[in-house]
């Protein structure tokens, strides 16, 4: 997957007929083969664009800072980053009129191993959900599998399996860093960091891990996209996605298989419902 | 400053006797915040109250908890005490330490003190958050909307209309009257029914201030209390009423015959008709499901004889749209199908008949001429049994309650039997007699002592047929014997069960039902008439089984409720309503999607102080949020909290134990 | 003062890894999700001394906890009690294995920040109690500059013990304190032999050289220092944060930030004061209650950030806050480098 | 534990009502030792703690001058300080440390002329500096008190301006922002009073000033226009505190931490600070 | 997967964390948010019919099952509770319409998430009781406390305070 000439000259273009002010795409790090993300302002910075299976941080967070607010912004998306849009779109987040979008019909992306990473193993939507231009060949939806950790896990017994969260809760820093490199975490602030809510838990203890990494992935159950760009930002390595997906699961199984972001003005599973829902967990 | 006065009830005996309250008091006291803790006998009795407003301002409190009963009982009462003493009333909390602890712990006296103590801290905790809030008044539209057109309805209507209130009276049918035009006379008086029911009917017709919008249904009822939007869809009747004069001659004429509903399909009606002679309007509509012009086209004969050209078979259905400020909601009931009762031959017999049929047959308007008459043969019967509790009191093949009406009119069904065919007897089956109600003993002696009714106490077994004659095969358990007694008609006395639409009702207008589907009340006992939902009364058998005069006094009663609803100009409202922290909303408008009201709406706002970039929040409309603060669990952010049960109170009450 | 010098081999230092464990309180990196955090330790094999600096988090919350205890308190109808009933987790003797050089040096810049005006006797306590036994890194990672800054770990006293991978193979531990010897002399059983320091210094100074030259980045922080302190309204401040996503990351694994918050958790009637990371680049940092603040953008963020790194700390302690070892750049979301906005802006 | 952040405790001996945001604390050490300990000049702060909720900084607006006491006035601003004030009442326990900080320059203005220039919540540094100015008259020469707010109610130490007013060596100028039917002194902001009522003279003046930003910035504007040189004019910076120490690193603006530089700087030091503040 | 609960003589060990036992007699602290105009106003009945049960309980009135966000079940089981009854009114007979058909979205999801972080599912439980079933909540509470005295004394991240 290499659509460096492509986006080049898509940028080219936009540029050129003056239909943005900033493009959102990747570039390449100067001293490894990682990518990093860069906001093109100039027509100069163009060939600096690049587009391999080594793009992998989810760009549609830029779409939340100051650089980009009413701007008209190009921006380069995979299938889990389109839906991940979609969701910024549905929630009034970013006006599409402001987007130029191109979508990538993704094959998947590395990890820092080489190999395919393990969203896009398990990725239902490879294809751009949303785009104004296409890029590759669509391959459609896929077949939803549950994760294979959280599959592994829920596998365990629970005192085995609270041993590993706690580890989790434990080795959390509570730097926040997979909150802000959420694209969908945008509050103006955060409901963990709100000193008037007696939720505040400002302290690196495993309860406070706990409460902060609980709530933050309610408020991501039904809309999370599996992007996984909280993973890679966190400095300790955590397995974040195991909480996600767990959500995700519950939430295919359970109500008519809902993925968030797949369509417009779908708000996430916990803001609609159905007479269907299970009701036996209830007495 | 939190300064808060806890005050504890002893209940007479009833939290005393269960809960150390002297220990609870001293535990109390303890707490930092508190600055008195005092106990009384009674605290909701007005020395109790006296105690409270002292308290608050020698101690100059600055929130107050009461430990009693349920706040859902006394929580106004308090407010009330709060505000008499200069305090803003949603500065209480109630801890409920009597349904919540001295009644359900009555055996373990320690721990129903230590969870008092406990409910207490909370409600303490909680009340620190509290903040002042102030009634929010809302303007109210002075228009009723009355959901069905029987005698409840009616009732309801006439009293609304008559304080000059317009009220807007819906029926499902072509006529109103309901379920007691088809009734020929009634008890403990036997007076006509329809003597007495018909002026009625033709008041509503000409009140100024009644419309009545016949042949329709409500669809949808959007808003709040005093600011109902109702879609009410009318029902093509294809026959134009301001055209038509009701003269007759299209039903005469009409060649297709339909099964009569109101005289419970013993004879026919035409497919174009009028319920019955004297109905209101009395003007005919066409029955879709049967004429044959509008199903094969063919016909319209009814439109060639009509000299005025009323009818019209384009005619669609209309949605009709008014704004109103309070239903008053009398769907009446529906009959029980006696079906299951496969012993009686139900079905297979044709001379088993339900008591409105029977009740047809002795009508001088009925399908008979007032001469009831055995189905199979059309012969005047001679001995008729009557078997009571059928589908009632009966959990195995119908419902658990009881009926209430259906022993004074089983009464009235003998009476009127020996009215109507002297030589004739009656044997009632019964389990019990209910008879208590004005006159309603004396009417049942009346029957039996007059008309020399058999009652025979125990139930039926088995009907079967002995050639033209059924054999009602019971027993009599006073004397404990098997009894058989050859009969020429069965009737029998079905139950009442809610209308089976009375679900979907619920639903559309927001209100709840029980397992029977009928509607339920506020409060069984204190607020019969109102439903949970503001603005929203029930009148008559849609709440419940009752007889005409209880009807009648709940529809009068409802209208009393409308017209004190609508006193005003504007209307108070509680203040438990959400508020947005626009500062923290990002604007993601979720609350917008699941508010059930519609209560939030989105405005502008500038990015920061004086900055000409705007960014977009949500906003509440306080009139119409009714504070379920669906809209404060889903916000992510915590902008949006609920008066009265903000986060912070909440929270505190969590971590108070 | 002369210090033990030993000279050893591979096996020898993982000897004495193993009786330091044995005899101490002894902290390592320990592996977990495959990054390696400072934790104490019962056996060798439950850590790694040599963790790759890439992987491995800052030694700092041994001395300057993520979250520590400031008090606990009780409240009750009478009146407040200070309940001051917690011991100092990390107050006690111990020993610490693995430690980088950046991170010693980093221990050196803290220093003065803590010693500065008010003493804070805790962070004294947890630094006197402690024994660091540093091993310099074989070869930089793509993001370390530590070199390029004021890089007196060699002769100075950041740390206790230093191990110097000689290039020969051989390994030397030097103490280099009175801690560090002490340590030294209270290992028994070691049957090394005794070295001279000029031969472990020359050693050092070989691997010194090699490593030094495994560094893709250098930086004349003179110069920097030099030109950022005039460069407080640069507009390069802009586009070189334009990347940052304001996560934090980077003061929370830096070896010398050491900006705090001060928070309540308060539970009935019995709470706990915090003390707890903070971060510049976290926009509510310098909100103040009435709504104002002076550094609400990212770029005045990354400026406070940038400036304090190489001019305002310089300015008052002497030393450059930044160390050089590329902690920021490895775990940033989106490898924004202080060299590289540094370089940027100068 | 972290001893240098753990605070000591004072009750709470008054709450005076100034003005329906601003609260004053009169505060006493429970461990009576501490008197001796706690001595504090005008212009120094301290963390206020509200034992649950956290720290704030406040300055101490009473002077040393007058001892077994101290005061905090505490304005309701954000989310702590409201809480400050619905959930503290008199007898109740809170958390001090300090004083920090540096103070204003008591022995420097020693026989000179003092021109007071406060607005708002911002007389309460000014207060503990006219206190202990008062209490030490014999040491400075004329005083003169300007002060200003947006409404009558929103002056904050009426009855102690009374008592100034009444002490025949103060004079007092006192302002709001709007007229006002039974207001009977000036009307109009403090820079435009500072111009056209005060008029002061520029020679062997010190001007200590502090009040909302905006005042302070037209303050500034004012008294250059009137002449006065910045190291004359002193004013106390405002900024998001948190140790107190020179620490926790929220109050750097550049190399100064304005809680040990500060937060008294003259209009000289403050020109040559970056613009952070 | 669930582990079993283990059945100990004379103590009760904690389902999360065997290696924590409480006494026999150990009584736990149960949550209760309750809707106003459903669950609470069953409880009343309860009362008012004079029904006993389990003195456990602590009840939380909020005006609907949806007003419960689940952080409060998080920060109920992080501080004195062992164990959370939410209670609102039956699908369909939600006060306010459609409340709590959100709710018991929120609910399943919260429930199989704390779960999978390690607590046992009984620790959080869900009812719908009207304002006519007293005898049902008397029921429904004790069950809960039957379940959750079983499974012991919760530990797990529990706010330092409590310790």
């Amino acid at each position: 997957m290499d659509y460096t000439k492509q986006i080049q000259e898509i940028a080219s273009k936009l540029f050129a007929e003056e239909k943005i002010d900033i493009f959102i795409g990747y570039r390449q790090n100067a001293f490894d083969d990682n990518q990093v993300p860069i906001l093109v302002t100039v027509p100069a910075d163009v060939p600096n664009l690049i587009f391999t299976d080594k793009s992998v941080l989810n760009l549609t967070n830029y779409l939340k800072f100051e650089h980009t607010r009413n701007k008209r912004v190009g921006i380069v998306v995979k299938g889990c980053d389109s839906r991940a849009l979609n969701m910024l779109l549905t929630e009034s987040q970013v006006k599409r009129e402001n987007l130029y979008v191109i979508g990538i019909n993704c094959t998947g992306v590395l990890n820092e191993k080489g190999e395919k990473a393990q969203n896009c193993l398990e990725c239902v939507m490879p294809d751009a959900v949303v785009y104004d231009e296409m890029i590759g060949t669509p391959s459609g939806k896929k077949e939803y599998s549950v994760n294979v950790d959280v599959k592994e896990l829920a596998a365990k017994g629970l005192v085995e399996r609270g041993e590993y969260f706690q580890e989790i809760f434990e080795n959390c820093i509570r730097c926040n860093a997979c909150r802000h490199s959420c694209p969908l975490c945008y509050c103006t602030k955060c409901c963990i960091d709100q000193e008037s809510a007696v939720l505040y838990n400002g302290s690196n203890t495993p309860s406070s891990a706990f409460h902060a990494l609980m709530t933050w992935s309610l408020h991501l159950a039904g809309r999370c996209v599996d992007c996984r760009n909280c993973e890679k930002a966190c400095p300790s390595h955590l397995p974040l996605h195991l909480l996600h997906k767990q959500n995700e699961m519950v939430i295919y199984e359970n109500f008519q298989q809902h993925l968030a972001g797949m369509e417009k003005d779908d708000r996430g599973a916990f803001y609609k419902y159905s007479m269907k829902d299970p009701d036996d967990f209830i007495m | 400053m939190a300064r808060v006065g806890v005050f504890t009830c002893f209940c007479g005996a009833n939290i005393a006797d269960f809960v150390d309250v002297p220990r609870v008091v001293e535990e109390t006291r303890k707490i930092r915040e508190v600055r008195c803790s005092i106990e009384y006998k009674y605290m909701c009795s007005d020395p109790g109250q006296q105690m409270i407003r002292d308290a608050i301002v020698q101690q100059r409190l600055t929130s107050v908890v009461v430990a009693a009963c349920s706040p859902r009982m006394h929580e106004k009462t308090f407010r009330k005490a709060l505000s008499d003493a200069g305090m803003n009333p949603y500065l209480l909390e109630v801890a409920n330490i009597r349904e919540h602890s001295s009644w359900v712990h009555q055996k373990d006296k320690k721990a129903a003190t230590d969870k008092a103590i406990d409910l207490i801290r909370m409600a303490v905790a909680k009340s620190i958050a509290n903040e002042q809030l102030y009634e929010i008044s809302v303007p109210v539209t002075k228009r009723a909307l009355v959901i069905g057109g029987g005698i409840a309805g009616i009732q309801a209507a006439l009293d609304i209309a008559d304080a000059r209130i317009p009220v807007t009276l819906v029926e499902k049918s072509p006529s109103i009257g309901g379920r007691m035009a088809q009734l020929d006379e009634t008890f403990p008086t036997l007076d006509c029914s329809q003597c007495i029911l018909t002026p009625k009917m033709v008041d509503v017709a000409s009140h100024p201030y009644i419309e009545l919008i016949p042949y329709s249904e409500v669809i949808e009822l959007d808003g709040f209390v005093g600011n109902y939007k109702a879609k009410i869809r009318k029902k093509a009747s294809y026959v134009n009423f301001a055209n038509c004069t009701g003269c007759g001659a299209c039903w005469q004429k009409c060649p297709v015959k339909v099964p009569n509903e109101y005289n419970m399909n013993i004879d026919k009606r035409k497919a174009i008709y009028t319920p019955f002679p004297q109905a209101v309007p009395n003007k005919p509509v066409i029955d879709a499901a049967h004429c044959t012009m509008l199903l094969k086209g063919k016909c319209g004969i009814c439109a060639k004889v009509c000299e005025k050209g009323a009818i019209d078979f384009k005619m669609q259905d209309e949605i009709i749209e008014r704004e109103i400020g309070a239903v008053v909601v009398a769907t009446g009931y529906d009959l029980w199908d006696p079906k299951p009762y496969e012993e009686y031959g139900v079905g297979r017999y044709k001379d088993i008949i339900t008591s409105l049929e029977f009740e047809r047959m002795v009508s001088a308007n009925g399908p008979t001429g007032g001469v009831p008459q055995r189905p199979s043969d059309g012969k005047v019967p001679k001995t008729v049994v009557f078997i009571k509790c059928i589908g009632s009191r009966d959990e195995a093949k119908g419902i658990e309650y009881c009926s209430k009406i259906c022993c004074m009119y089983t009464a009235k069904h003998a009476i009127l039997l020996h009215h109507k065919v002297h030589d004739s007897h009656a044997y009632i089956f019964y389990m019990d007699i209910r008879a208590a109600g004005k006159g309603y003993e004396e009417f049942v002696k009346k029957a039996q002592v007059d008309t020399a009714a058999t009652y025979l106490r125990g139930r039926v077994s088995k009907i079967y047929k002995k050639g033209d004659k059924l054999m009602v095969r019971g027993e009599d358990a006073q004397i404990g014997q098997l009894v058989e007694v050859e009969a020429d008609l069965v009737v029998l006395a079905t139950a009442i069960i809610a209308p089976k639409d009375n679900p979907n009702l619920a639903r559309l207008l927001g209100i709840s039902y029980d397992k029977y589907g009928y509607l339920s009340e506020a409060h069984p006992k204190l607020r019969p008439v109102e439903t949970a939902k503001a603005g929203i009364f029930l009148a008559g058998c849609t709440q419940a089984p009752k007889d005409i005069p209880d009807t009648v006094a709940q529809a009068s009663a409802c209208a009393a409720k409308v017209c004190g609803l609508f006193s005003g100009d504007t209307m108070k409202k509680d203040p438990m309503v959400s508020k947005v922290n626009t500062e923290f909303c990002s604007g993601c408008q979720n609350c917008v999607t699941v508010c059930p009201y519609g209560a939030i709406v989105t405005e502008e706002i500038p990015m920061g102080h004086g900055s000409k970039e705007m960014r977009v929040v949500s906003k509440v409309n306080e009139g119409v949020c009714q504070g379920c603060g669906s809209c404060v669990a889903i916000c992510r952010s915590m902008a949006i909290n609920l008066s009265g049960f903000t986060d912070p109170q909440i929270i505190n009450e969590i971590v108070a134990i | 003062m002369n210090f033990s010098v030993f000279e050893t081999d591979k096996n020898g230092l993982q000897k004495f890894y193993e009786e330091t464990i044995a005899k101490n309180e002894t902290y390592a990196p320990v592996e977990k999700f495959g990054k390696y955090d400072y934790k104490k330790v019962s056996a060798l094999p439950e850590c790694d001394p040599d963790s790759p600096i890439s992987l491995t988090m800052s030694v700092k919350p041994l001395f300057f906890p993520r979250s520590s205890k400031i008090m606990k308190y009780e409240e009750n109808r009478e009146g407040t009690i200070i309940t001051e009933t917690d011991e100092d987790p990390l107050a006690g003797k111990r020993v610490i294995l693995g430690v980088k050089h950046c991170d010693a040096r980093g221990l050196q810049v803290l220093d003065r920040v803590y010693k500065w005006d008010y003493i804070d006797a805790d962070y004294q306590k947890r630094r006197e109690n402690s024994v660091i036994i540093s091993t310099r890194c074989n070869k930089a990672d793509v993001n370390c500059f530590c070199t390029s800054l004021d890089y007196d770990v060699e002769n100075s006293d950041a740390h206790d013990i230093r191990i110097i991978n000689g290039l020969n193979e051989k390994i030397y531990i030097q103490a280099v304190t009175e801690k560090g010897e002490d340590l030294l002399k209270g290992v028994p059983g070691l049957q090394f032999s005794v070295c001279s320091s000029e031969v472990a210094g020359e050693e050092s100074a070989k691997h010194f050289k090699a490593f030094d030259s495994s560094f893709r980045l250098k930086m004349n922080y003179k110069e920097v220092n030099e030109k950022l302190q005039n460069s407080f309204d640069s507009p390069e401040f802009d586009p070189a944060s334009k990347n940052c996503i304001s996560c934090n990351t980077c003061a929370f694994i830096c070896p010398t930030c050491h900006c705090f918050k001060i928070t309540d958790e308060k539970i009935k009637d019995t709470g706990i004061r915090y003390k707890s990371y903070d971060s510049c680049n976290n926009g509510y940092f310098t909100l103040m209650a009435g709504g104002h603040n002076p550094r609400p953008v990212k770029y005045r963020r990354w400026r406070q950030r940038a400036m304090h790194k190489f001019v305002y700390y310089k300015e008052r302690f002497g030393v450059n806050l930044c160390v050089g070892c590329g902690h920021c750049a490895i775990s940033c979301p989106v490898n924004i480098s202080i060299f590289d906005v540094v370089n940027q802006v100068v | 534990m972290e001893q240098l952040l753990v605070p000591a405790l004072c009750k709470i001996d008054k709450i005076i009502e100034e003005t329906p945001d601003v609260l004053t604390y009169r505060l006493i050490f429970k461990d009576p030792e501490m008197f001796g300990k706690f001595k504090w000049l005008p212009g120094q702060f301290v963390e206020f703690s509200l034992l649950g909720r956290g720290e704030c900084t406040f300055c101490i607006s009473s002077s040393v001058t007058r001892p077994g006491y101290f005061d905090c006035s505490i304005k309701k601003a954000g989310v702590v300080t409201a809480d400050i004030h619905t959930m503290l009442d008199e007898g109740m326990d809170v958390g001090i440390r300090g004083p920090y900080g540096n103070w204003f320059p008591v022995d420097d203005i020693k026989g000179k002329n003092l021109l007071f220039v406060g607005g708002g919540i911002g007389l309460a540094p000014l207060r503990s500096l006219i206190q202990y100015c008062i209490d030490n008259r014999n040491d400075y020469k004329d005083f003169t008190i300007l002060y200003g707010a947006r409404t009558s109610k929103d002056l904050c130490y009426k009855e102690e301006i009374e008592e100034w007013k009444n002490n025949p060596t103060l004079k007092v100028i006192l302002t709001i922002d709007k007229p006002e039917e039974t207001w009977k002194e000036n009307v109009g902001v403090v820079p435009k009073i500072l111009e056209e009522v005060v008029k002061p003279a520029i020679e062997n003046t010190k001007v200590i000033t502090c009040g909302p930003p905006i005042m302070i910035k037209y303050t500034l504007l004012s008294l250059d226009k009137l002449g006065f040189a910045p190291k004359d004019v002193i004013t106390t910076l405002e900024m998001k505190m948190q140790c107190g120490l020179g620490k926790c690193g929220r109050c750097n603006i550049g190399s100064t931490y304005v809680c040990k530089d500060g937060p008294v700087f003259t209009y000289e030091q403050l020109k040559a600070l970056p613009d952070e503040f | 997967m669930e582990t079993e609960v283990k059945e100990t003589k004379g103590q009760v060990v904690s389902a999360e964390n065997p290696g924590i036992v409480a006494p026999a007699d150990w009584q736990p602290v149960i949550m209760g948010i309750l809707c106003n105009w459903c669950s609470y106003a069953g409880s009343d009945l309860t009362g008012t019919s004079r029904i006993q049960y389990p003195p456990n309980i602590r009840i939380i009135r909020v005006p609907c099952s949806s007003r419960v966000d689940p952080w409060f079940i998080i920060k109920s089981l992080q501080t004195s509770a062992d164990g959370v009854l939410i209670s609102g009114c039956h699908p369909g007979d939600c006060h306010y319409i459609s409340g709590n058909y959100y709710a018991r979205r929120r609910f399943l999801v919260t429930k199989k998430l704390l779960n999978f972080v390690g607590y046992h599912e009984n620790r959080i439980q869900f009812s719908w009781v009207s304002a006519a079933e007293g005898p049902k909540f008397a029921k429904v509470v004790a069950k809960v406390t039957e379940d959750i005295k079983k499974l012991g004394p919760l530990h797990k991240y529990k706010k330092e305070n409590l310790k």
